[in-house]
């Protein structure tokens, strides 16, 4: 099987979608003739045409109402937003519109649409190339989020994702394109290379959304992780000397509740990892969840391990970023109660 | 050199309630016919049509006469009636409690109407709340609208929606919402879609004057004119926004049409309550359209003769006889007086299908009210958890348990 | 002292500041002339002029540039948006420019902007006119969010938010305008006269962003509640027999939090109410902040009460909103582990 | 009637990597010389101007001199200068590892410094990334400017920001911000908040060709010409948005400048390599601004000569010689050549000129650099939670102390 990284592992799941479906689309700024600022769409163009994936003009409202157009006439759009910072001007499309048209339409009209964006920090991208939004998607009724930790998943869940008949926002986790980051940005960068996650089917596969990984299992204590903190769970869990379970949620809507739920009744105890700020953030969710649910079981406060709630600043990266040595302070606090 | 303060415009209309209602700021000139260019025409050939206003009915020999069967007319004639009627019926209907909310098309009834009719079937049409008439003249069933006003057990909408909200694939109109402009762009991804798979399907975008100065207008124009998107974008310019009038959208620089020129394509300035204007300028843009010429936007000039809604009160802020003034007067006689004038129709016959009319929309009301009004019937709870994704995830299940259904 | 309901009291909250600072401008669409489709602006440009108060087009997100120009200017633009649930196309102005105007410029910039907004349900509005979009707002780090439950407070708030120098969401409970509303919708309509809360003073007054107010004191119990909530909690407690007590949040960014915390403390067990669909709403920080600093004394497990997750249904109001009844099952509930 | 199928357009840029440049599509005719009305012309007799191209250098008696003093021209000259000179030696820091991104104007340069030069210290910018000569032209403190590319302690913002997102209130320089498009509309809202305090300054807004597409873009002009806004909206046409021509943003269909009119308001499309038509198209769009006549949009044609910013090869999506055909010539080139040619300057004076701007940039950078390059020093950790608000709330508060700081 293929090595490959999640930039290929993306692109390769478009390719299968434009080869097997011609009613896939790919479009955004900048994802025609050059592939996009992160390479994704590489290729695609020439391969496939210009008709099957083009440039847009620079607007996300734009953007997002032409798919969901797209989408009401039958096509299954994969449009790209630039980064995720820059999903805001086209929200009020994917909130009001998008996620709403199958429910008020009496289901007469749906949008069947996959949003890709590059998103989160580790790139020392500042302020407006850094920030993870997913929370303000989760609290919105009708449409989906996936976030993807590895180049196997990540092509899974992609044509998953383009198959689905509800609209789907695709976060990808640009840390990751190029290898597993662990959040010890001091040590040498990985690639994927050689990695059993990185070695990806060429043809099609689909990971269903809403079936969230265990990446690992222990008995101690439950770590709920998305995206590029799945990599730095794992690196914050050997740190502590915990044996903790690390679930990966591979999507945020839909939950995999049941998984979570399981792996907290047995351990007790639940971290919440994520990059985003943490007041309001999705980890707010998970930690209500949890306690609804596993209130008797538990051993001690979960916690919650996020981004600061100030603006992603650039040059405090790494004092903002939620590290493995945040993680395994955390893992060390709620094993206290043992 | 010291230099004088600034100040700041704000603009005001013409007339307030108590002051004598005026339109003298309205730049067209009722007499001069507009010149009808070929629909090959390249857009660089059209730049002064935005100024200037496109009429048949009253002037002589007009270029731009659509010719039509009088049958045809007289269909128009009677989907425009209907409309009035059917809107006169539910605006009071509100007061009666029967619906929740409720907005009328007075004295725009001609756009819809006309539009819906020279378009083809299997077109789009992304609407906005005013242009109810669409479905009536495609003969969607009384009774169904009528249960989607009422929000009982037979609401197509299945209590989802407010009131004239309508969604109605069949008959080629997309799903409403309150939300001003955010349909526009879906217009143009639609018609894009349907050149990108070779299909001869085209759409049409309507917004208000008012919400033209949405950014979600302008995104649409502009897809639509890079991608030469087969789609006609339609303002209708009823002078008022709720109780903003048309000058806060900038028509006192410029007209809503002229708004074209930014993107390069034709821009079509049109009397909305001559039917056959708006039938003609319909044909033009839908030539371009269904040619791979692309996208025309055509601003209707009409008047919004009701209130805005149920909820509104226009006296409050305009003359209360402002629409007497109008000069483009009544869609649906100035069509009724062509007809007669042609020999083609009567008093009496238009006095006989009045009547006939409003029996049946009598029935139809009926009907549905056997069914049930507002309050008195509603689809089952259920509804209320479907169809927020294709399928029921965990969150909608669970709830449902703890509500009981 | 005259007695306002809540749509005069926050007239009178803009025509106090309108007379005493020139800087301060009110716009919004149909906010001039007309006095706003709520009427909350009525009389203030005959009063104050049409350079004071006045229309714009329609266009949110040129509202709110506008607003966040004239404020760095120095004015204090207090703009309308209609309802909130059009206030989505300004979404990128308020987090991307308003939110992070005063961090990104090192201080130098700011936008001292107040965003008034008619808000949530009960009044048939059906999907786009009764919404709750609080908690997107909550999660953007840089804006404060307010929501009054009475005339005296929508006043000394108001006055409050719009002196404040940062960007202030002000989200008025549009069933609150006329009346109180406790959710027992099939009872007489009730409007504000003779009540306390509706004595409102004349001239300007302020209650500061960031205090709580304990409606009811209580001491098995806790409810958090703002907004229309308020009134139905007092309902629903009174309904479920519990000595609970209420806590008013008023603004829910920034938080009470020691409020908060001191009363869960005490009482031991939690109840979150709010109109906004469940899943990623506000509630779910309120619980996790609950949870992660009064752990130890939560006899049991804390309780949402919130809309579905579904959006605003027209003809299922009362299916949907979360009336006393459900409160007061909530509250019963987490009295079963006494 | 057999209709036949649609078909998609997508727009193609005359020329990618291997094909010959070409510039053919631009419609100007580069020795018209275009037309200058009075400032005071109202808007509907000026419906011509955004087609034309307002050049001066290498016009013969262009009515758009605006005829300034040598010492004038030399300052821009030197500006322009300064601003290629800082933006090479950083764009070559980032490769040596000292910044950790940065963006060039190279070709662009006129615009900034041309603009910053003619309008009044108090006036006010909100500028885009590829204006940094508006800064140098005004005598920003090149240490000050460096300290922000380095994110070092002396970082006037505090590390908080990318590199070039400068913001410097004293010198009418608003807070840059990655986000395209949404400062634009805070120029006009800043303009009428002038215009309301009877204040006598002015404010200017840049967007890029390709940002135009953004909704912000047309709210900002809505509002400029309903209250007729005192501001010059400006857009630098530079061919490239990243990878995407301007085809891509309308361009193929009409010109920037022609946006204007769909607002009713002056456009004017000028020659943006030529220091002396910007300076003259500001002053007039400046002395309408002044006199409350309104808000002027001005396109500036030029060329993207470098590519987007350090993150980007241009040689995979144009021809590598492409701007060696770009029919506007360089404008530092066609600046001192023409004062060259009247005898104002000499090649000895511009090469002396160039050394001493070097002089100073390395002195400045060394500077900097003993504070410290990007990564080598920051601000204190602290400022990564100040100003979230004016004072901070218990979040920052509790999360400081977590961080131990
Ligand atoms: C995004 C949005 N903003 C505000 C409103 C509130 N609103 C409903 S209708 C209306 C006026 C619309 O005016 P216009 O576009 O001229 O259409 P008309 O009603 O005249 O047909 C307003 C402001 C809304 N529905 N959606
Ligand atoms: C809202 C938003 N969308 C996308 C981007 C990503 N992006 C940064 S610069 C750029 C191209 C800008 O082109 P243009 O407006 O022509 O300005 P130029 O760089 O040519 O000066 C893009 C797409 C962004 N910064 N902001
Ligand atoms: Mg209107
Ligand atoms: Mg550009």
């Amino acid at each position: 099987m293929p090595s490959m990284n999640m930039i290929q592992a993306l692109n390769s799941a478009l390719d299968v979608k434009l080869a097997d479906d011609p009613r896939t689309l790919v479009f955004g700024e900048d994802v025609g003739y050059f592939g996009g600022v992160f390479r994704v769409t590489e290729g695609l163009q020439a391969k496939h045409g210009t008709k099957r994936c083009f440039d847009t003009p620079l607007s996300e409202g734009g953007i997002i109402a032409t798919a969901i157009g797209m989408g009401v006439y039958g096509l299954r759009p994969v449009a790209e937003i630039q980064f995720a910072d820059y999903i805001l001007p086209a929200f009020d499309q994917i909130v009001s519109e998008a996620a709403r048209l199958r429910y008020r339409s009496g289901g007469e009209f749906w949008a069947p649409i996959t949003i890709r964006s590059p998103y989160g920090g580790g790139i020392f991208g500042g302020q407006t190339h850094s920030q993870s939004p997913e929370a303000l998607f989760a609290h919105v009724v009708g449409i989906k989020t996936v976030i993807p930790s590895t180049p196997y998943d990540a092509k899974g869940l992609l044509i998953a994702a383009i198959e689905e008949d509800d609209p789907v926002i695709f976060f990808e986790p640009k840390r990751l394109y190029n290898g597993p980051f662990d959040g010890r940005h001091d040590q040498a960068l990985r690639t994927w290379a050689g990695l059993p996650e990185a070695e990806v089917p060429e043809g099609h596969y689909k990971i269903p959304l809403g079936k969230a990984a265990v990446v690992r299992e222990g008995a101690e204590a439950t770590v709920l992780a998305y995206g590029t903190m799945v990599h730095v769970a794992k690196a914050g869990i050997a740190d502590s000397g915990v044996d903790a379970e690390l679930i990966d949620l591979r999507s945020i809507v839909p939950l995999d509740i049941e998984t979570v739920t399981a792996s907290v009744q047995k351990t007790g105890r639940c971290v919440i990892l994520h990059e985003a700020s943490r007041f309001g953030g999705y980890g707010a969710e998970l930690s209500a969840l949890v306690q609804e649910r596993c209130f008797w079981m538990l051993k001690s406060p979960i916690e919650r391990v996020c981004g600061w709630d100030t603006p992603y600043p650039h040059a405090f990266e790494w004092d903002y970023f939620p590290g493995p040595a945040r993680l395994a302070r955390a893992l060390l606090k709620v094993m206290e109660n043992s | 050199m010291k230099k004088p303060p600034l100040s700041l415009y704000i603009p005001q209309p013409p007339a307030r309630p108590g002051d004598k209602a005026r339109f003298d700021h309205l730049s067209f000139d009722l007499g001069a016919a507009a010149r009808m260019p070929d629909w090959r025409t390249p857009e660089t050939e059209l730049r002064d049509l935005p100024y200037g206003l496109v009429r048949v009915l009253g002037v002589e020999g007009s270029a731009w006469d659509p010719h039509l069967a009088p049958e045809v007319m007289r269909k128009g004639l009677r989907a425009m009636v209907q409309t009035r009627l059917f809107e006169d019926r539910f605006f009071r209907a509100h007061r009666q409690g029967k619906v929740s909310f409720f907005m009328k098309s007075t004295g725009e009834e001609a756009i819809g109407v006309a539009q819906s009719m020279a378009l083809e079937p299997s077109d789009m049409c992304f609407p906005t709340y005013r242009v109810q008439g669409w479905l009536l003249a495609r003969g969607y069933p009384l009774e169904k609208m009528i249960n989607q006003l009422y929000s009982n057990e037979r609401d197509p909408l299945h209590g989802r929606q407010l009131p004239v909200l309508y969604s109605a694939r069949d008959y080629g109109f997309y799903s409403l919402s309150g939300n001003l402009g955010s349909r526009f762009g879906h217009a143009v991804g639609w018609a894009m879609a349907s050149a990108y798979s070779g299909d001869t399907r085209i759409a049409l975008g309507y917004v208000g004057e008012g919400t033209t100065a949405e950014g979600a207008f302008h995104e649409a124009l502009t897809f639509a004119s890079v991608y030469r998107a087969p789609v006609i974008l339609a303002v209708t310019n009823n002078q008022w926004a709720i109780s903003t009038f048309a000058g806060v959208a900038g028509a006192e620089r410029t007209t809503f049409a002229a708004k074209a020129l930014a993107y390069g394509i034709p821009g079509l300035r049109v009397d909305g309550n001559d039917f056959l204007a708006i039938w003609s300028a319909t044909c033009w843009a839908a030539s371009r359209a269904r040619a791979n010429l692309g996208p025309t936007l055509i601003e209707f000039v009409t008047y919004r003769v009701a209130g805005h809604s149920t909820s509104d009160d226009p006296t409050r802020y305009r003359p209360k006889d402002e629409g007497e003034h109008w000069p483009l007067g009544d869609p649906v006689e100035r069509l009724k007086d062509h007809l007669i004038a042609a020999g083609h129709w009567t008093a009496e016959r238009q006095e006989q299908m009045e009547a006939e009319l409003f029996d049946e929309l009598r029935e139809a009301q009926k009907a549905a009210e056997m069914v049930g009004s507002f309050g008195k019937s509603k689809p089952p709870v259920s509804e209320m958890f479907n169809d927020v994704f294709k399928d029921p995830d965990w969150r909608v299940t669970e709830q449902r348990r703890e509500l009981g259904i």
